[in-house]
């Protein structure tokens, strides 16, 4: 039973380690901003939900389990606002440089 | 904009501030530190004032008229998951691939959830569906940015609007009209 | 093979140095403040790394202490770099020269 | 163990490296960026030699806050513009043989002196069950030597005050309030914020954390109010704020005082040191949060103005 859990647990958290390696090339491979924003929005949140699964599998402790799940949540919304922003803000620029404003 | 059936709280009226909704938050809260802490009694001394200060800072907020329905919380969240690894997938695909498999370019969805946080959670979903990210919102119309164009991306994000509104208690057709 | 601790103490002290070129030689106020604050990150490595000097065990907690003071005490004095410059800055403007406050 | 070592190796040498490429950056922006990169690199480093609690401090004050401090600047003087050139050859070339030699005898110092006795593990860990708290940092900072760390919220509200004083009449460019979404974050977060800030106080007494670090959480939060329109706005000149600002350091002193009593500054009686630390960390993470978002204002240029006033 351990050795399943151990078993899941090291797949779960490889596969988190692939997303990042995917979304780390997106980064760099992506032609422009908005682009790249792309990896980094929705790859990296895939795979920091893949490395957090993986390491509740080691864990005995519920509490434990649900302050995992809790920095997952918090994660997730800010990378989801803080891309946003980024986002308006090069909107921002990009429409000054049209010179609408 | 499609006419929106209000189960409760149509927009306008001023939110409900029961003392079961504050009794409802002070206990989340309590819970939220529960897990925070751990076993350890004495936590309780910093705990009860910090789950009355996340309670007093949840209440007194002024645009609270549309609340989560509890009960299509698990469907959502199945959603929420399910896309969630075709997103990474998605991405990971296009960005591992040796062509890259990219078209960037831009569409506009009028918004029909109502402003506030319905709105804005359909703006942060936006960003999961595979190929699209949302990057403005005025006005009421969602701006989006795709990596790469197809033809039902209205449809999808029809779709994603009616869950999250089904999530706050309101419905909205599946497709636009 | 060199304990751990080692190069990292080995490291802190090449950062150190390398801030501490940058402090003296760049003319740029805003590069001397980054550079000021490689410096300050330089020096708490090595404070650190000291604290792990025994193999096992804990590590030392009174330079670890004195570290987190000192990361306060170096952000305090960023920001009153900052403002100085801030307010250098505003003196220079033009349009600010005649303002009698 | 060696794949340990390797990635000790990697690290260190990427942290040295990191600090070369932050040092080299042709603009101010990208300088930042590059420095708040190296911060939780360097964070990364200390958790490798034990060192959690400044591993937190490092990543929230050392690359957030003086990341947020340095950009807050840049948006009063400008980003983009490229730095001039470096002075002439003639002090250049001297300084950096004198550095690397000073980097050569310290290297060889460290080397020399590696094996030593370690200092005051032992002693440090042999009292802490009389300090009142269970985290041997802890114990150091608010207990063996409370007397720095009055002193160093005394630095910290002095360079506050400093700013406050510097930062001239409505110099900084007004803030463009942020839409909907962000909003939508601000609702969400701020009740997670007040109570994550106790919960870092807290834990302080058992395991990393404490006042330092619960204190770079609320001056997040108080820069991010200070960024958009919350809706419970920040106005820094309100008397409960200035009141937060000095409550740190007058009661740190105020204890000091009342310690006066047992014949010594700021040595609590074992069986009143836990409730005496609690206060102190409380009060000081009020002092510390208020005073890392004023300094963040007054680098911004937002000290004096209404910062939601769009243009």
């Amino acid at each position: 039973m351990m050795i399943i859990l151990d078993l899941l647990s090291i797949l779960l958290i490889c596969l988190g380690l692939f997303f990042f390696f995917a979304s780390a090339v997106g980064l760099l491979r992506f032609p422009d901003t908005l682009c790249r924003m792309h990896a980094l929005a929705k790859a990296d949140n895939l795979a920091l939900g893949c490395v957090i699964l993986g390491a509740m599998y080691q864990q005995d402790d519920p509490l434990v389990i649900g302050k995992l799940f809790l920095i997952w949540a918090v994660t997730l919304l800010s990378s989801a606002t803080g891309g946003f922003l980024l986002a308006q803000r090069i909107r921002r620029k990009f429409l000054a440089r049209e010179g609408e404003v | 904009m499609q006419e929106i059936i209000h189960h409760t709280n149509p927009p306008g009226t001023p939110p409900r501030k029961g003392g079961l909704q504050a009794v409802g938050i002070f206990v989340f809260a309590l819970v939220l530190w529960k897990i925070c802490t751990g076993y350890d009694p004495s936590s309780w001394i910093l705990g009860i004032p910090a789950a009355g200060l996340f309670t007093w800072f949840s209440l007194t907020q002024a645009e609270s008229n549309y609340r989560i329905r509890f009960r299509a919380l698990p469907a959502f969240l199945v959603y929420f998951l399910s896309q969630s690894v075709l997103t990474g997938l998605d991405v990971a695909k296009r960005a591992l691939h040796p062509e890259r498999e990219i078209n960037p370019g831009f569409c506009t969805y009028p918004a029909r959830l109502p402003p506030g946080s319905p709105r804005a959670l359909f703006a942060n979903m936006i960003s999961l569906l595979p190929g699209t990210l949302s990057w403005s919102l005025v006005d009421g119309v969602h701006k989006v940015h795709l990596l790469s164009g197809h033809p039902m991306i209205l449809e999808e994000l029809a779709i994603l609007e009616s869950r999250v509104g089904k999530l706050f208690g309101l419905d909205l057709p599946e497709e636009m009209m | 093979m060199p304990p751990p601790a080692l190069l990292y103490a080995l490291a802190g002290i090449w950062i150190s140095v390398i801030g501490l070129r940058s402090v003296l030689v760049e003319e740029h106020f805003f590069r001397k403040i980054v550079a000021s604050n490689i410096f300050g990150s330089g020096v708490f490595l090595v404070l650190v790394a000291l604290a792990r000097r025994a193999p096992e065990g804990p590590p030392d907690p009174v330079p670890q202490g004195m570290v987190l003071t000192g990361i306060v005490v170096a952000v305090s004095a960023t920001a009153l770099m900052l403002a100085l410059l801030g307010h250098l800055h505003d003196l220079e403007k033009p349009d600010n020269q005649e303002d009698p406050s | 163990m060696t794949t340990g070592l390797v990635f000790d190796a990697v690290l260190a040498f990427s942290l040295v490296v990191l600090a070369i490429i932050t040092l080299r950056q042709r603009t101010p922006g990208e300088a930042v960026v590059q420095l708040m990169i190296f911060g939780l690199l360097l964070a990364l480093s200390w958790l490798r030699v034990d060192a959690t609690d400044l591993a937190l401090t490092e990543a929230a004050i050392g690359s957030g806050v003086t990341g947020a401090l340095l950009l807050a600047a840049l948006r009063r003087t400008g980003f983009g513009k490229p730095f001039p050139s470096a002075v002439s050859a003639w002090l250049r070339y001297p300084v950096t043989i004198g550095c690397a030699l000073l980097g050569v005898v310290l290297s060889l110092v460290v080397m020399h002196t590696w094996d030593s006795p370690a200092g005051l593990t032992d002693l440090a860990y042999a009292h802490l069950k009389e300090s009142g708290t269970q985290n041997p940092v802890t114990a150091v900072i608010l207990n063996y030597r409370s007397i720095d760390t009055l002193l160093e919220i005394g630095v910290l509200l002095v360079a506050a005050l400093s700013v406050y004083t510097l930062s001239g009449p409505a110099s900084g460019t007004p803030v463009k309030p942020p839409g909907p979404i962000f909003r939508f974050y601000m609702r969400i977060m701020t009740p997670i914020f007040w109570l994550v800030v106790p919960y870092m106080v807290w834990v302080g007494g058992r395991a990393p954390g404490g006042a330092f670090q619960a204190g770079a959480l609320l001056s997040g939060l108080g820069a991010l109010t200070l960024l958009g329109p919350s809706p419970w706005p920040l106005r820094l000149k309100r008397r409960v704020v200035r009141w937060g600002l000095t409550l740190g350091f007058s009661l740190f002193l105020a204890a000091a005082a009342w310690m006066w009593q047992y014949g010594n500054l700021l040595a609590y009686p074992p069986d009143q040191a836990k409730n005496w630390i609690l206060l102190i960390e409380i009060a000081c993470t009020l002092s510390i949060g208020i005073s890392l978002t004023i300094m963040f204002a007054g680098c911004a240029g937002w000290l004096h103005e209404d910062p939601k006033r769009a243009s």
